[in-house]
């Protein structure tokens, strides 16, 4: 949302960067605004990104908190809070006009510019102050290891620059640090103290961008995309998982590491990618509810068995967290660079599913479709997230337990069982009964040579052709079941100037600049995919056929979806690509949308 | 394996496992040996058909489990090892047997031996080992022994078609690099010591932990030099008086590379499974997994 | 070309099909059927299927022998020769009307066809007579190993079905057999004439398709496929290969092994894909010309990799011999099912050539073209060959080796070597001289990582986009160089009815479609690619700008190709689809052919 | 390595093979004493720069190659020794060093080193063993050694992030394994002993062959576990009547897991090497490499 409405009254939308050196506290000090303003009832939308450095690199963390849902990391940023120089030179760009530069001035002063307003905060000299004053209370050893309450005076600073009330965060000073005894407490008051007294000094006439606390009413869940995978993937009913671990994607593993077992399940840390994925075949093939989670180059080494999957019919999840960048890349940044490889990454062709997670909200809803579908179809999945939803904090709505619902795989019946039962029976929609082990009658043996009904080994073309057709079909029943469900409508219902035809994370990001078009009388008309493997078409092409332009937005360099839409619809639409990394800005969104309706309007728009 | 899952109504004779495919392999082939050994085995343990699942990776071995009525898995090439793994950490109460080749196993598939071997699930792995390539028609695989031709006479092209002149390359030695990744079970056999190869079978599968039993079984067809008669020869079977749990004197019986012992080389049978891990955490969180204190802990 | 044209005077057509166990002598035979049609200056193009059995199962060599350029396998089969009934079930489809078949009596005899013309050869027996009948003139243990001459009687049974006189095949037995004494010289004679005999003996009133020996005007060769591509790579400067076995790429490995060490280079046997491409990747990169060959699910494994060659600008060639299925699939079949992976097999983006070998005789040419294309570019180039064309061997002319021309990468120069040398300069084509170790003043460090133009890790969005950009640019410079030159133009030069656009080893099988199309006054056009990607968008929409309907036919299921040239064209074309594990006959394309002319002319053709 | 490509015109400095990037390490971080002791035996050997290529995969230790004035190739995860392997091959004439860390080449990139070893090139490989993977930040790698948390407790999880729960799972030993490869040269290193790192590291890349140099090089960041302390307390030097070429002895003494020898565990100087059996190909056939022979063969 723009910035305008951040200042009608009660109504909070600011946008925070706070960019300093790796492991220096910036992302504690980000964390412990998300932790304040959550406490007021805002909703909350992060975007970090990290360096690939180990220790050290510059970190950004942006967070915007807002009185109403929060689509989007914001457009431009209203505070920067710079903590050292190589953040504010990698960072201080896309600063609204007006906005506040709070800067450590023990370590660098930034150029002067008339449209920024500079807030100087000597914050290492402040907190070493306020360490020195309770030096005499603390014994030695302690005082070691007590670090100087550096994030404590920029917290106070921050609070005092959004206009918040310091008594949430006095009440959070005395939880955390209530158990290090009197003295540390007292120091972080202080520092928090020193650090609004501060800020409250050089702030004069200008208009702060204010937070107004909010009731909460609903609960609420503050996670990242990564966590929501997770969740919803045991509320799927995961029962197996093997990993290797690659940034962005480690967290699930971390996650379900810790709470798999309690559900019953296994998880294996595989010596690679191709054994991890293996063994979720092995485990799926055997029973089990299996998934692995991954990034580009893991996606790329499991490319030979995710073609095993889908010739021999094995349900198995793979979550591609998209990072930026081509081999190595850009490994903590963000991209949809991926969705080619998804959908084509296999010698010959086997039969798969490729759906995209929109949100961290949507991310729970999404690993269940996931695995739900696998289950249905006895399909490889692959779900495409990215490193910006993945590893954002976002506060959604918990998820109504009850609006779950779960698939398990067709068995045979007793009746199927016995001499008769083949393993892949040609049926109408393709899907055939799937014995498991343990089951009598049911023996055969999986193999990825082309085979017959049974299972065995054939070879003439007839066999070839009639198989693979089968197992083509359960595409088309894909579509026919799913193909309507798995897509949003956002924006205008009916006739639109332009339509835009996006997936993934850039569904809010997508969201918001078509409610600015839309306020600006543009009417848009958004359709969200989730479903992008078989392709819904005729979805698709209703939808264009209620708008006069299409717009494909999208985080790659050749125009994937673009590409993919054409070859599924005939459709040609209108290109905004762009793979650097950073997600688009919701105005990036909104400008191209506002020049599409200019050409279409020959320039006459309103406003 | 350990606690196999057993036949409970009758006793199964050899020919029970047997399923309606022919073997495809060539006349000759000692794959036919290990064969008819497996069935022997299984029959001794009298595993229960339906409770057994047999994975190869693709060779000429790695056809293997179609040729027995168990359920099977023949998977890509190299990949047995981890496809088991999972089969076995989802379903402990199966049986899991995998076989292939030198290839499939020590070439593409070596690098999951040893992790296989950290792990130590009750899986058996039977690796026919023919000194070459035989589904794609004879070339050097890291257990061949090429005679390296003098640098006058050109090798036979037809016989080790990759390695014309002959190669300088070491045959690795699977036996002794399992025993040094202190791999729970290691044993060696010999397709045309069916006997002895049916009872290391039965050693293997009722050993509790992950058990390698590397079987040489020759290649007629496209290995001239490493024939039944060669290892006729070059074989003897391991004193009776060797202490398999000696891991020091395991290692010195498996280095020999002038002749080759047949037997259990090595065996361990302490050594944690993860299995056990996985089962203990099922049990110690049993009950605790709930949905709802999970998204209530984020919110 | 169709079997009217093989009666007419001293024109030879004559298609051959043999079947029968593996092992058991029907590759030798056709072997020596192919010699002898050599010999008379005919022209030969087989097709050979093998069974995926180790030993055993069925072989099928097909021969088709003409007296002018042979285009393709022919259409339908003049002579079946059965040595087995498994053969007969198999491959005993697709006969001609009036053809005939030839069966090995002592195994079976087939149903009668009032369409075909049954000659029973008791094959088995007649050699053990032959055997027997000079068993008393040789020594035991020789006896022993002394096969009896079923292929012999094979050959006098087949010259003389064909019309051909017996004396090249006898002239033949007596090279062949002459160090074995003069016993199994005159066992073999008397076995070819009996052959001969029993035929002549069955054969009455039946029209023979007859072959005409035509005088040798040029040399000529006899290869296949595969060692078509392993002499032209040697051609291009090969220094080093690595590679690992798997059916049909096998054998340029094998042929390379015992020629590359003359060539002054280096070969060795990887442990998988994986460490080949590595192996490769590594030569490359300090200087050799370095390449590896491999089938689909090799292909798989090498995503990772490949797409590193892409990112640090490697020049590395990898040759597809693409197979018939997914995952294992038909690995003895023919497809074109890879073409998808190869041009999108990789995380995100980085560039990459894809090129395709039309013929035996191009074999040569294309692997040329594409060590040049990876070294000019500093690109990897994936070759797509298939097993059709990698096993079938061809007469050709041998190539005019003064009409090869050699690049060589881009090295910098004395003045660009030093401080101010950077690896990825960003140049106006994109092509930056690349130091190779040993070169002073040349220092840097290759890396998948985004970085600089000096090669260092670099993160910042705005380098992402430059020296992506940079890397892309070198598609616009191929195309602009070479996008002309790597297609080739058959049929009619103007305006045509029918245009169609194909790749890989479908050329001659087009061509021939194309050619009894021209004879029934329908004009087609063929436009032939050998480069896929970059595609040559302007190229091939030029060619469309003057065909009324577009046609691809091609190897897979989805149609990649027609899809390929949707995205890169825009252009909808009628499809000709077929994944089976064999190519199509031109008949099946002519017949396309014909149906879409009747569908534009409103079904009055002339004929 | 052997036949060492060395500065011909000067005497070079440790610091002259320092580049211009600064490393991105963390404080305290192990790799800096890898880094000094390689400037260290690079400059003993007097190795000349640019006749040196630097090859590693992905992990913190695998930034390496870009902190040293040569040539390198930071390559993708796992496959730092096949490429080294293409290089070396192609390239004889080059100082070829692998570099890595214990995830890089003993999980993903484990299946490359037995073959490595027998194809035996001269190709000295260092390896970075914290014991876990640093670069995404501390989960279990083949060699870590992770405390079982008693089934109360829970580890914490900040530590060990894959395996909360503590893990049953032995270590893999890189040096018995090694010696059980006849890798021709093994030995172990400490960080925090640069001098006798860098010492072995000349023996290393003198040696003719493939030498492996496995060094402890702890992560503070990650491993609280396997910390310098540790070390410091579990390792030892080899007693200097050790023979090296003893390969049984080098086994047992390579398979202590109780403390840890540091110095030349083996050494085979006899081994032969893939790349004199490419050169005395190339040389015999020199002079025949004929297009339009091989041409005519198929006329
Ligand atoms: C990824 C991949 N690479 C290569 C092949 C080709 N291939 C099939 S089997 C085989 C090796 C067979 O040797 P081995 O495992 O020893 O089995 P054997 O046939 O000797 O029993 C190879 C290289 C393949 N199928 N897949
Ligand atoms: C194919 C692939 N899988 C996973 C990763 C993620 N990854 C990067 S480094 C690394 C492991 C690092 O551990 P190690 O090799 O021990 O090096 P260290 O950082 O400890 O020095 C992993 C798993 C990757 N880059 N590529
Ligand atoms: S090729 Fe060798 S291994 Fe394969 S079936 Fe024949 S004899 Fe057996
Ligand atoms: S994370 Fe560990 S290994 Fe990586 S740089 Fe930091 S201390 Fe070193
Ligand atoms: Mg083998
Ligand atoms: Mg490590």
């Amino acid at each position: 949302m723009n910035q305008e409405t951040s200042t009608s009254a009660a109504a909070t939308d600011v946008v925070i960067r706070l960019v300093g050196e790796s492991g220096e506290g910036t992302v504690t000090l980000g964390d412990v605004m998300v932790e304040m303003f959550t406490q007021m009832g805002l909703d909350i939308y992060t975007f970090q990104t990290f360096p690939a450095e180990i220790k050290g690199g510059t970190v950004m963390y942006q967070i915007r908190a807002r009185s109403g849902t929060t689509l989007s990391p914001g457009d431009s940023v209203q505070i920067l809070v710079a903590l050292n120089k190589a953040g504010f030179s990698l960072f201080g760009t896309g600063l609204a006009d007006g906005s506040i530069l709070l800067y450590n001035s023990d370590v660098f002063s930034p150029p002067p510019d008339p449209n920024r307003v500079d807030i100087s905060l000597p914050v290492t000299t402040l907190a070493r102050e306020q360490k020195e004053a309770v030096r005499h209370e603390i014994s030695g050893e302690a005082l070691k290891r007590l670090p100087a309450p550096i994030n404590t005076v920029g917290l106070g600073a921050l609070m005092t620059l959004v206009n918040a009330p310091l008594e949430p965060a006095e009440a959070y000073l005395n939880k955390v640090f209530g158990r290090k005894g009197e003295a540390v407490v007292r120091m972080n008051i202080s520092a928090l103290r020193i650090g609004a007294e501060h800020v409250r000094a050089q702030i004069g006439e200008h208009r702060l961008p204010s937070v107004f606390p909010k009731p909460i009413l609903a609960p609420r869940m503050m996670v990242t995309g990564n966590q929501m995978t997770s969740i919803g993937s045991l509320a799927a009913g995961l029962q197996f998982y093997a990993g290797y671990p690659i940034t962005p994607a480690t967290e699930i593993m971390e996650f379900l590491a810790r709470e798999l077992p309690a559900f019953g399940g296994t998880l294996v840390q595989a010596e690679d990618e191709i054994a991890a994925l293996a063994m979720c075949i092995g485990a799926a093939n055997a029973g089990a509810k299996a998934m692995t989670a991954t990034s580009g180059p893991g996606l790329s080494l499991m490319a030979e068995l995710l073609n095993l999957a889908g010739q021999a019919e094995i349900p198995v999840v793979v979550i591609d967290v998209q990072r930026g960048g081509a081999s190595t890349g850009l490994p903590t940044k963000a991209s949809q660079g991926d969705l080619n490889l998804a959908i084509y990454g296999m010698h010959n062709e086997s039969p798969r599913i490729v759906i995209g997670s929109t949100s961290v909200e949507d991310a729970f809803w999404t690993a269940i479709e996931a695995m739900n579908l696998a289950e249905e179809y006895q399909v490889p999945v692959i779900l495409l997230s990215d490193q910006s939803l993945a590893t954002r904090r976002s506060t959604v709505p918990p998820p109504e337990i009850s609006n779950i619902s779960i698939t398990n795989r067709l068995l045979p019946s007793e009746d199927e069982l016995g001499p008769d039962y083949h393993r892949y029976r040609d049926t109408p929609n393709g899907i055939s009964p799937m014995a498991l082990p343990g089951m009598i009658g049911g023996m055969y043996t999986t193999t990825g040579i082309e085979h017959n009904e049974k299972g065995d080994p054939a070879y003439t073309p007839e066999n070839a052709t009639k198989m693979k057709a089968k197992r083509f079909r359960k595409m088309d029943a894909v579509i026919e079941k799913h193909g309507e469900r798995l897509v949003r409508h956002w924006g205008v219902g009916g006739d639109a100037d332009i339509g835009i035809i996006a997936y993934g994370s850039l569904e809010g990001i997508v969201r918001e600049a078509t409610q600015r078009a839309l306020d600006d009388g543009i009417n848009v008309a958004h359709l969200h995919l989730r479903l992008l493997q078989p392709f819904p078409t005729e979805v698709v092409q209703q939808f264009a056929a209620r708008c006069r332009t299409l717009l494909v937005p999208e985080m790659t360099w050749s125009g994937q979806l673009a590409n993919w839409i054409l070859i599924n619809t005939g459709l040609n639409v209108e290109r905004l690509t762009k793979d650097d990394g950073i997600p688009f800005r919701p105005s990036q969104v909104y400008a191209r949308i506002r020049s599409l309706y200019d050409q279409i309007t020959g320039g006459a728009s309103h406003e | 394996m350990s606690n196999l899952a057993v036949s409970a109504d009758k006793a199964l004779t050899p020919r029970d496992y047997k399923s309606d495919l022919a073997p495809i392999w060539c006349p000759g082939c000692g794959d036919f040996g290990v064969l008819s050994a497996m069935f022997k085995a299984m029959s001794v343990c009298n595993l229960d058909p339906v409770k057994t699942v047999i994975i190869s990776g693709i060779g000429c071995s790695s056809r293997l489990p179609g040729f027995v009525a168990t359920y099977g898995f023949h998977g890509v090439h190299g990949r047995g090892l981890p496809i088991a793994t999972g089969i076995k950490c989802a379903r402990p109460d199966l049986n899991v047997i995998v076989v292939g080749g030198d290839g499939d196993g020590y070439s593409i598939g070596g690098g999951h031996l040893p992790h296989i071997a950290r792990r130590n699930p009750d899986i058996t792995y039977l690796v026919m080992n023919n000194n070459t390539y035989g589904l794609t028609k004879g070339q050097v695989s890291p257990t061949s022994m090429v005679p390296l031709a003098s640098m006058e006479a050109r090798i036979d092209p037809k016989r080790w078609k990759t390695t014309p002149y002959g190669s300088t390359e070491d045959p690795i030695n699977p036996v002794a690099l399992a025993v040094a990744m202190d791999c729970s079970f290691v044993a060696r056999g010999f397709s045309y010591k069916p006997n002895q190869l049916a009872d290391l079978l039965v050693e293997a599968m009722r050993h509790r932990g992950f058990s390698l039993v590397d079987v040489f079984s020759p290649c007629p067809t496209f290995n001239q030099d490493q024939t039944d008669e060669f290892y006729k020869r070059t074989t003897y079977d391991i004193p009776m008086d060797h202490d398999p749990t000696d891991r020091l004197k395991a290692f010195e019986l498996a280095s020999n590379m002038e002749s080759y012992p047949l037997g259990i080389l090595y065996q361990r049978p302490d050594k944690a499974s993860i299995l056990d891990e996985q089962e203990a955490l099922r049990t110690r969180f049993q009950g605790h997994g709930s949905l709802s204190e999970l998204i209530s802990r984020f919110s």
